[in-house]
C-alpha cells in the first residue's frame, strides 16, 4: 500500500446544475492511511465533490486519478469496483427491504443469479456483531423502515464498510448519531486508516474534524480555497479559511424572564410521549435535553399537532386542541421541523411561495391573492433574515442548506407566532449560518416569543437557552437553568436519569 | 383423462320443461343492444306465463372476450338448457361454445355469426345489408363518382364482410373510394372523423357508412353546409330518421335495417328445439347459420310513412323485426 | 449484545418461509376467502370437474397478467399495454401455429418471443427514454394494437387442439387448468429467489438509493418489463386455450383489471413491496365476484353498478390492509 | 440567444411548435386540413378534450399519484343527465347544466374522500369509480340514453356566432383563463401546488391538505361534466358512451403539456396545448390514406416521440 503517488487525486472538478455552479476547478488530493476533512460552509459543493468521486454526479469536467492511475468514474458501479464507497448525506437505503437485503444490496451474493439467503447472513453477521453497540438488536430480517434515523444511519455506514474500500466517503455521517454511536464510527474509521485506507470525512462538527482528520481541504463556492493539516491548525483559524471572519456567537441567557406563562403542557401523552409537563413564558428560549430519541421531537410535533397526542395545552391561558398544524398555526404556534427536506420546504417550489405558504390566507381577499402583497411579504424576510437568493422566483431547491433553512424560518416569522418550536434548526448548517440564526431566535425572543427548541448538539443548547428540560422515556425529568447549562451538565443529567432508572440505554431506543 | 362434459345439472334435454334459458351479451354501451335485450325479455315473458320457460338468465354487461367466456362458463355453470350470445368476437368464443354443445346446450349466437360449428347463427346476412346502401350510393354518384367510407372497427368480423361486400359493388360500379376512415360504431366519432374528411376531401360526392356512425356523418355534412352536394348513406334508426325528415324534400339518403330484435327470432328458435323440434339443416348456409332476410330500406319513398309509425319510439330506437314463434316455424322440420 | 450476531441467521425453517411468501396481507387472504366461500354457495355447480376446470380455465389469463403487471409494479412501474401484448402474442402463436398440433412449441416460442419483445419496447422506453410509465404503455399498446390488427386482420385461424385441448386434461383427477395456476405460482416461488427480482424491488422501493447502492437500476426496470412480457405472452396462450381461435381485440380489459388485481392483492402502486401471489389471489377475487354478483340475480341495470361497488370496498379493503411506508 | 434556448425549452412552447408542424405537415400533404374552417373544426373538437383536462391537470398537480381515471364516463354522465333534462329545450338549459354538475361533484367528493379517508391510491379509486359511473348510467338510462341538447347549446358548440368563432372556444379560453389564474393566484392555487409538492411539508405548513385534495376532485368531477356537456352540444344527441374514450387522452394531454406527473409542476396552458395536438394528431392521421393498423401504430409512436421530446423524468446520475 506504500506509493509515493497520493491516493486519491481530483483536479480540475467542474460541475454546474442549471445556474448554479456547484463546483468550479475544485480539487482534492488525499494519501492512503489518512483521514481526510473535506470542510466548507453549506452549498460549498463538498457532498457533490463526494458524490463525483463515488460516481452519482457526473461531473462537466474532472480529472480522477486512484493511485496515481487516471481512472473515469460513470456510476457507482464503475467507484465500486476501483474500491470507492460512500456513505451519502441523503440515505441509500431501500425501506421496503430488510437491513441484511440492504447490506448486500447490489453485491449478493449466489449463484446463477439466483440468491443465497445464507451466505448473505453469513457475511453480514460480523458486521451487525461489530456494529452492535450503535445498533442495537438489529437483526438480518429486520425491516429498515422500522429502524430509527440514527440505526438507518448506522445500517448505511455498515454497507460502505462491507465492500472493504480503499477510500471511504463519509458525508455528514455522523450528523444524526450520537456521541456513543459517533465514538463507535470514529474507531472504525480508524481501523479503515490503520488498513492504508483514505477516509473522506466531511462534517459541520468542528470538535469531530479536529478529534479524526489529519489534513482537511477546505472548499468555499465550489473551489478548493486551502488545504491544510488539521493538528497545526486551531479550531479558529479553520473556521476562518471556511466561512472568512464571522463573529462568534456568545452564550447569551439572562433570568428567566418573569410575567404571565404563555405556554402550559399538562400530561401530554401519545405515542413516544409519556406525560409531559411545561411551563413557558413569553421572551424565553426553552430547551429539550437528553439523549436523542427520548421523544423531543414527538413533544414538538404533539404541540403542533402534526402526531395524535393526548392532553392539555393552553396558550395564554386559552386551550388549544391538538388537531392539526392548521389549528395550531391559528393560534400562534409555529414549527421549523427536523427533516428540511421533506417536512419544511416545498422542493420544486419558488423562494417566494414557500415563504409565503403558511400566512397565505391572511394576505388573500376572498381568497384571491395580490402578487405584489405576495412578492413585498417574502421580499421583507429575505432582507430581513439576510437570505441570499438569486432571484424570489427561483426554486428553493437551489439554495444551499442554510438559507433553505432561513427561508423555513422565514415562513413562520410571516405568521408572527407567539410560540416557535425548532426541531434541530442548525442540523447541517455552517457555522456562518448557524450564527445567523441564532441572532433570529434570540430577536425573536426578546420580541416576547416563546422559543422551544431541540438540538442534537449540546453546545447549541448552551448558546441559546434559558432553560433546558431533560427528557427521559418520554418525559421531563431535570431542569438546567441559566449558568447550570452547560455541555458537562448537560451530559451529565442525560446519562444520570438514565441510569438511575435502568441502566444505561444504547443509543436510541427503536422508536 | 378428460375432465368428463357431464350434462349440466337441469339440462335433461326432454322436451319435458320447463326451460332456463341463458343471455350472453359482452357490450351494453349502445341503444342497439340494449332494444335486443328488451326485446327477448318481451318475447320471453309469454313463455314464462305458459310456464315453459322457468328463468330468463341474463349475463349482460360491458366486457372484453375474457370476460364473455367467464360469462357462458357461468351460464354453463347455471345449468341453463341454452344460450343466447351476442359475441365480442367471431371466432374467440368457438371453444367455450363448444364447451357448452358438449354439454347438450343449445347455443346461437346473433348478430355477429361465429364459427363454432354446433352453434347456430341466427341474423341477417351482413354482406347483402351493405351491398344494399353501397348499390344505392354508387347508382346516385354515378360512374367516376368520389366517395370515402367511415366504416365501424377495422378487423370487426362484421365490419369487414359489411366493407368488404360495399368495396365489390363499388368497383363493379366504378366508384372511386378515397379513402377510409374508423369511426368506431360512435356517432360523435363519427362525426369528428367526419368533419376531418369533409375538409380535406372537398372534392367527394358521397359517403358510404354503416349504422350506428351515420347520424353523426350526416350531422357533419350538415354542419359543413353540404347537404345538398354530398350523398350519405344513412341508418334505420330514429335519431337519423328525424333528421333526415327535417330536411328539404331533396335529400336523399337510404337507411337498411339491422334489426336488434334477431335476439328474440333466436329465442322462439331456442324454445321450439328445446321442446323437441329440429332445425331444417337444408335451409342453413355454411352449415350452421340461419339468414334472415332484409326489410324493405327505408328510402325518401316510405320515409313518410315509417317515420310516423316509429316516431312515437323515442331518439334511440333502432328499426325493428323478430320473428313471432310462427314465424320460425319455416326454419323447423315440420313433421 | 452479541446475541444480534447469532440471530441474524436467515430464514431457513419452513414457517419463516411460508411468512416470507407473505400472502399480501391479511385483507386479500380474508377477500380471497370471502369469494370462494360465497361462490361455492352460491353456484354449487361450481364444484363440478367441468366447474372447477373450467373456472380455472378463465382465472388463468388474468391471473397470468396480474403476475406480469404485478413485477412491474413492484418494480416502481406500470404496464397498461399488458393486454395489448397479450392480444399480439396470441395472434402471432395463432399464425405461427397454422392450426397444427406439431407447431404447438414453436407457437409458445412465438408469443414469448412476442411477448419479450414488447416488453423490450416498454423497458427501453421507460428506462431509457425516461418516460413516465403510465403514459408511455398507454402508447405502446396502442403501437401493439396496431400490430396485432397487421398480423391478423381480422378474428380467426384455429388454434392446435393439443393446446385446447392441454385446458381439458386432468392430471389425476386435477384439471389441467387448476395446475396451470399452480404451476404459476411456483414459477413465482422460483423467481423470486432470483437477484433481478431483488433489484427489481429495490429499484421500485427507491430507485435514487438502489441506484447509489449499486444496483443496475435501468437494467432492472428493463428486466422488470421484460419479464412482465413474457408472462404476458404465456397469457396470450392461455387466452388461445380458451378461445380456441385468434382475435387482434382479444385482450381489451387485461390491462386495467390486472390493475386492480394487483391492488386487491394488496400491492402498493408506487412500488417495492408485495408479491404476485397477492396478485393471483386478487385475480380471483375479481373473477369470483363477477361470477357471485351473476349467481345472485341482481337485475341486469343495476349489475354493472353493483359490480363496480364490490370493486371499490374490494380496493379499500386492501388499501387497509396494506402495509403503509412510515411518516 | 439563451434566452431562445430557455423558451424552447418550455414544454409549452414546444407543444405549441409541435401542433403547428402537424397542421402545417397536414396542410402540404391535404391542402384543406390547413384551411381556417379546419383549423376551428379541430379546435371545437379539441376543446372537450380541453375542457376535460382542466381537471385532470388539477388532479394531477395536487400530486400523491394523483390521477383521475373516471372523467371519460362522468362525462357521460354529465353529458346524459344535461340533455335528458333540457330535452332539446333552451328554457330547460340551466337546470340540467346544474344537474348534472351536482352529482358530477357528488362523484367527486366520492372520489376525494375514497383517496383521503380510506387512503385508496387515486388510480384505483378512480379505476373503480369508472365502473360505479358506468353502472350508474345504465341504471339511470335503463341503457338508452335518450337526450336531446337544447338549440342555443347546440348553437354554442356548432355555431359561428363568436366573431366568426364558435362560442365553445370562446367558453374554453375563459375557462382556461379563470383556472389559470385560480393556480397561479389563489390562496387555493398556492396550496394545490404545495400539496403537489410535498404533502408533508405542505401539513406542517398548515395547509388543510385533505380538503385540498378533495376540492381537485370534486373539481375534476365538475369539468369532466361540463367537457360532457359541450360535446352533447356538437353530437345533439346522446349516447351511452359519448365521451368514455377521452379519459386516456386528457392524461396525455396533461403530460404533454410539461405538467408533472408527480405533482406541483406545471400548469394547465400546456394542457390545453397538449389537447389541441392529440387533435389535431388523430384528425392528420384521419386524413391520411393508410391502413387503419398503421393510424394505431403511428399514433402510438408519435406520442412516445412527443413524450420523448421533454415529458422526460430526471437522470438518476445528474
Ligand atoms: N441536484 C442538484 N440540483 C441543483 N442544484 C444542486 C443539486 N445538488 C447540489 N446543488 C447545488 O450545488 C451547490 C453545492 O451543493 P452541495 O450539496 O455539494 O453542497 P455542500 O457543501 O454539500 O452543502 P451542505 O453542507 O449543505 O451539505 C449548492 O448550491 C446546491 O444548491
Ligand atoms: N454517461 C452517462 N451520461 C448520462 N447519464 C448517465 C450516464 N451513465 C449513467 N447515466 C444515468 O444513470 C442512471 C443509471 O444508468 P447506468 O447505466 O449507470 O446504470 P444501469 O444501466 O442501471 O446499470 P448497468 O448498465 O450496469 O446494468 C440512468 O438514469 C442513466 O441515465
Ligand atoms: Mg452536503
Ligand atoms: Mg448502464
Amino acid at each position: 500500500m506504500t506509493t509515493t503517488s497520493p491516493l486519491v487525486r481530483l483536479s480540475g472538478v467542474h460541475k454546474r446544475y442549471g445556474g448554479v455552479q456547484a463546483l468550479r476547478d475544485a480539487s482534492l488530493t488525499a494519501a492512503g492511511g489518512e483521514v481526510h476533512g473535506l470542510l466548507g460552509p453549506n452549498g460549498s459543493g463538498k457532498s457533490t465533490l463526494g458524490k463525483v468521486l463515488a460516481g452519482s454526479v457526473r461531473p462537466d469536467a474532472a480529472e480522477i486519478a486512484l493511485a496515481g492511475e487516471p481512472v473515469r468514474i460513470g456510476s457507482p458501479r464503475a467507484a465500486a469496483r476501483l474500491g470507492i464507497a460512500a456513505v451519502y448525506q441523503q440515505l441509500s437505503l431501500v425501506p421496503d427491504l430488510s437491513v441484511g437485503h440492504n447490506l448486500v444490496l447490489g453485491s449478493e451474493p449466489g449463484r446463477l443469479g439466483f440468491l443465497s439467503d445464507r451466505a448473505a447472513a453469513r457475511r453480514v453477521a460480523p458486521m451487525l456483531e461489530r456494529l452492535a453497540p450503535a445498533l442495537g438488536d438489529v437483526r438480518f430480517d429486520d425491516a429498515v423502515r422500522d429502524l430509527a434515523p440514527g440505526q438507518q444511519q448506522i445500517v448505511e455506514i455498515g454497507k460502505a464498510l462491507l465492500r472493504q474500500p480503499r477510500v471511504l466517503i463519509l458525508d455528514e455521517a455522523t450528523a444524526s448519531l450520537h456521541r456513543d454511536q459517533v465514538a463507535l464510527v470514529f474507531e472504525i474509521v480508524r481501523e479503515l486508516r490503520e488498513g492504508g485506507a483514505t477516509i473522506l470525512f466531511v462534517s459541520h462538527r468542528l470538535d469531530e474534524i479536529t478529534e479524526l482528520c489529519d489534513r482537511a481541504t477546505i472548499l468555499r463556492s465550489g473551489v478548493t480555497v486551502a488545504e491544510t493539516s488539521v493538528p497545526d491548525t486551531t479550531p479558529d483559524e479553520i473556521v476562518r479559511l471556511m466561512v472568512g471572519d464571522v463573529q462568534a456567537v456568545e452564550r447569551e441567557h439572562g433570568d428567566v424572564p418573569d410575567g404571565p406563562v404563555r405556554l402550559r403542557v399538562r400530561g401530554l401523552a401519545g405515542g413516544a410521549l409519556r406525560g409531559v409537563d411545561l411551563d413557558a413564558r413569553g421572551g424565553e428560549i426553552v430547551g429539550l435535553g437528553g439523549l436523542q430519541g427520548q421523544g423531543q421531537s414527538e413533544l414538538l410535533l404533539a404541540l403542533f399537532g402534526a402526531t395524535h397526542a393526548t392532553g392539555e395545552v393552553e396558550v395564554d391561558g386559552e386551550p388549544v386542541r391538538l388537531a392539526s398544524p392548521r389549528t395550531a398555526a391559528s393560534r400562534g404556534i409555529a414549527l421549523v421541523p427536523g427533516d428540511r427536506g421533506t417536512q419544511g420546504t416545498l422542493p420544486a417550489r419558488p423562494i417566494q411561495e414557500n415563504l409565503a405558504i403558511a400566512s397565505i390566507a391572511g394576505r388573500s381577499r376572498v381568497g384571491v391573492l395580490s402578487s405584489r402583497r405576495e412578492r413585498a411579504a417574502a421580499q421583507s424576510m429575505v432582507d430581513a433574515l439576510a437570505i441570499k437568493i438569486g432571484s424570489l422566483a427561483d426554486p428553493i431547491s437551489s439554495l444551499s442548506g442554510g438559507n433553505a433553512q432561513k427561508v423555513v424560518f422565514g415562513k413562520w416569522l410571516l405568521t408572527e407566532p407567539s410560540v416557535v418550536l425548532l426541531d434541530d434548526p442548525t442540523k447541517g448548517v455552517d457555522v456562518g449560518a448557524k450564527a445567523e440564526i441564532y441572532r433570529i431566535v434570540r430577536s425573536l425572543a426578546d420580541q416576547g416569543a416563546t422559543v422551544i427548541i431541540n438540538s442534537s448538539e449540546d453546545r447549541e443548547l448552551v448558546t441559546v437557552c434559558d432553560r433546558v428540560l431533560v427528557l427521559f422515556e418520554g418525559a421531563v425529568r431535570a431542569t438546567l437553568v441559566g449558568d447550570e447549562i452547560t455541555e458537562e451538565r448537560l451530559v451529565q443529567a442525560a446519562l444520570r436519569i438514565g441510569e438511575g432508572d435502568q441502566g444505561a440505554p444504547a443509543g436510541e431506543d427503536a422508536a | 383423462s378428460t375432465v368428463s362434459n357431464e350434462p349440466a345439472a337441469s339440462g335433461d334435454g326432454d322436451a319435458a320443461g320447463p326451460f332456463t334459458i341463458g343471455v350472453s351479451n359482452g357490450f351494453v354501451g349502445s341503444e342497439y343492444r340494449t332494444q335486443m335485450i328488451s326485446d327477448i325479455e318481451d318475447a320471453a315473458s309469454s313463455y314464462q306465463d305458459e310456464g315453459l320457460l322457468e328463468d330468463l338468465v341474463l349475463e349482460n354487461a360491458d366486457t372484453d372476450v375474457n370476460g364473455q367466456i367467464q360469462q357462458v362458463r357461468n351460464l354453463i355453470n347455471a345449468g341453463v338448457d341454452a344460450i343466447i350470445a351476442d359475441p365480442n368476437s367471431g371466432s374467440a368464443l368457438d371453444q367455450v361454445f363448444q364447451e357448452a354443445t358438449d354439454q347438450g346446450i343449445l347455443v346461437f349466437a346473433i348478430d355477429q355469426a361465429v364459427t363454432a360449428e354446433s352453434v347456430i347463427n341466427v341474423g341477417i346476412d351482413q354482406a347483402e345489408w351493405a351491398a344494399t346502401s353501397a348499390e344505392w350510393l354508387a347508382e346516385q354518384v354515378g360512374d367516376g363518382g368520389q366517395i370515402v367510407a367511415v366504416n365501424g372497427i377495422s378487423g370487426h368480423p362484421a365490419n369487414e364482410a359489411r366493407y368488404g361486400a360495399a368495396q365489390e359493388v363499388f368497383e363493379a360500379a366504378g366508384v372511386e373510394v378515397l379513402t377510409t376512415a374508423d369511426g368506431g360504431w360512435d356517432q360523435a366519432t363519427g362525426q369528428q372523423q367526419m368533419g376531418n374528411l369533409l375538409a380535406t376531401y372537398p372534392e367527394i360526392d358521397g359517403v358510404w357508412t354503416q349504422d350506428g356512425m351515420a347520424l353523426g356523418v350526416l350531422q357533419a355534412v350538415i354542419a359543413a353546409g353540404r347537404e345538398g352536394e354530398i350523398v350519405v348513406t344513412g341508418e334505420a334508426r330514429n335519431g337519423f330518421l328525424q333528421l333526415w325528415n327535417e330536411q328539404s324534400d331533396d335529400f336523399e339518403s337510404i337507411g337498411v335495417t339491422n334489426p336488434p330484435g334477431t335476439g328474440a327470432t333466436a329465442l322462439h328458435l331456442a324454445m321450439a328445439m328445446l321442446q323437441g323440434q329440429e332445425i331444417d339443416e337444408s335451409q342453413l348456409v355454411d352449415g350452421n347459420t340461419l339468414v334472415l332476410e332484409l326489410e324493405e330500406p327505408v328510402t325518401n319513398e316510405n320515409l313518410d310513412a315509417v317515420w310516423s309509425e316509429v316516431e312515437g319510439e323515442g331518439e334511440s330506437y333502432v328499426l325493428d323485426s323478430i320473428l313471432s314463434a310462427d314465424d320460425v316455424q319455416q326454419f323447423l322440420v315440420q313433421d | 449484545m452479541t446475541a444480534t450476531a447469532t440471530q441474524a441467521a436467515p430464514a431457513t425453517s419452513f414457517v419463516d418461509r411460508v411468512r416470507g411468501v407473505r400472502v399480501a396481507s391479511w385483507a386479500t387472504a380474508a377477500l380471497l376467502v370471502v369469494a370462494v366461500v360465497a361462490a361455492i354457495a352460491l353456484q354449487p355447480n361450481l364444484l363440478t370437474p367441468y366447474g372447477v376446470a373450467s373456472t380455472f380455465a378463465t382465472f388463468l389469463p388474468l391471473v397470468l397478467v396480474a403476475v406480469a403487471q404485478a413485477i412491474v409494479v413492484i418494480g416502481g412501474g406500470l404496464d397498461l399495454s399488458a393486454g395489448a401484448i397479450v392480444a399480439l402474442s396470441s395472434v402471432v402463436a395463432v399464425q405461427t401455429m397454422r392450426g397444427e398440433d406439431g407447431l404447438l412449441l414453436v407457437g409458445v416460442a412465438a408469443a414469448v418471443a412476442t411477448g419479450v419483445a414488447c416488453g423490450l419496447v416498454n423497458g427501453l422506453v421507460v428506462s431509457r427514454l425516461r418516460l413516465q410509465p403510465l403514459i408511455a404503455t398507454f402508447a405502446s399498446a396502442s403501437i401493439f394494437s396496431g400490430l396485432a390488427l397487421l398480423v391478423l386482420p381480422t378474428p380467426g385461424g384455429t388454434v392446435p387442439a393439443v393446446l385446447t385441448g392441454t385446458f381439458r386434461q386432468a392430471i389425476a383427477t386435477v384439471p389441467m387448468s387448476v395446475l396451470l395456476v399452480v404451476a404459476v405460482v411456483l414459477g413465482w416461488l422460483v423467481l423470486r429467489r432470483t437477484r433481478v427480482l431483488r433489484h427489481i424491488r429495490a429499484t421500485g422501493g427507491d430507485p435514487a438509493a438502489s441506484y447509489a447502492s449499486l444496483v443496475p437500476v435501468q437494467s432492472s426496470q428493463l428486466a422488470s418489463y421484460v419479464l412482465s412480457g413474457a408472462i404476458c405472452g404465456l397469457a396470450g396462450l392461455a387466452v388461445l386455450g380458451n378461445a380456441g381461435s385468434g382475435d387482434p381485440f382479444i385482450g381489451g380489459d387485461l390491462a386495467l383489471n390486472s390493475v386492480a388485481a394487483v391492488v386487491v392483492g394488496g400491492i402498493a402502486l408506487r412500488g417495492g413491496i408485495g408479491s404476485p401471489i397477492g396478485a393471483i389471489a386478487g385475480a380471483i377475487i375479481l373473477a369470483l365476484s363477477s361470477t357471485i354478483l351473476f349467481s345472485i340475480g341482481l337485475p341486469t341495470s343495476w349489475r354493472a353498478l353493483a359490480a363496480g361497488v364490490v370493486v371499490i370496498l374490494a380496493l379499500a379493503l386492501s388499501a387497509l390492509g396494506a402495509p403503509r411506508r412510515r411518516r | 440567444m439563451t434566452r431562445v434556448v430557455a423558451i424552447l425549452k418550455d414544454p409549452v412552447v414546444v407543444a405549441a411548435l409541435i401542433a403547428v408542424l402537424l397542421i402545417a405537415i397536414g396542410g402540404i400533404l391535404r391542402p384543406g386540413f390547413a384551411s381556417p374552417d379546419q383549423i376551428v373544426d379541430m379546435l371545437r373538437v379539441a376543446s372537450f378534450l380541453g375542457i376535460i383536462a382542466i381537471g385532470q391537470t388539477i388532479v394531477v398537480l395536487s400530486g400523491g399519484e394523483g390521477i383521475d381515471l373516471s372523467v371519460g364516463t362522468v362525462a357521460t354522465l354529465g353529458a346524459i343527465l344535461a340533455s335528458r333534462t333540457m330535452a332539446g329545450d333552451d328554457a330547460l338549459i340551466v337546470p340540467g347544466v346544474l344537474l348534472a354538475l351536482g352529482v358530477a361533484a357528488l362523484i367527486g367528493l366520492a372520489n376525494g374522500l375514497g383517496i383521503v379517508l380510506l387512503r385508496i391510491p387515486p388510480f384505483v379509486m378512480t379505476l373503480g369509480m369508472l365502473g360505479v359511473v358506468g353502472g350508474l348510467i345504465l341504471v339511470v338510462t335503463g341503457g338508452r340514453a335518450d337526450g336531446r341538447a337544447a338549440p342555443a347549446l347546440v348553437s354554442l358548440v356548432n355555431g359561428r356566432d363568436v366573431l366568426g368563432l364558435p362560442g365553445i372556444l370562446l367558453v374554453w379560453i375563459v375557462l382556461g383563463v379563470v383556472v389559470t389564474l385560480v393556480l397561479r393566484r389563489t390562496v387555493f392555487g398556492a396550496r394545490l401546488y404545495a400539496i403537489g409538492t410535498s404533502r408533508e411539508a405542505a401539513r406542517l405548513s398548515g395547509v388543510p391538505v385533505r380538503r385540498v385534495t378533495v376540492s381537485a376532485y370534486v373539481l375534476s368531477s365538475l369539468f369532466a361534466a361540463l367537457g360532457g356537456i359541450a360535446m352533447v352540444g356538437y353530437s345533439q344527441q346522446v349516447f351511452l358512451n359519448l365521451a368514455d374514450d377521452l379519459t386516456l387522452p386528457s392524461i396525455a394531454a396533461v403530460v404533454i403539456g410539461g405538467t408533472l406527473v408527480a405533482g406541483g409542476v406545471g400548469g394547465y396552458l400546456g394542457s390545453a396545448v397538449g389537447a389541441i395536438v392529440l387533435t389535431v394528431l388523430t384528425s392528420l392521421l384521419t386524413t391520411l390514406a393508410m391502413p387503419e393498423w398503421a393510424r394505431i401504430v403511428v399514433q402510438g409512436v408519435v406520442l412516445i416521440a412527443l413524450l420523448a421530446v421533454y415529458g422526460r423524468q430526471r437522470r438518476l446520475r445528474s
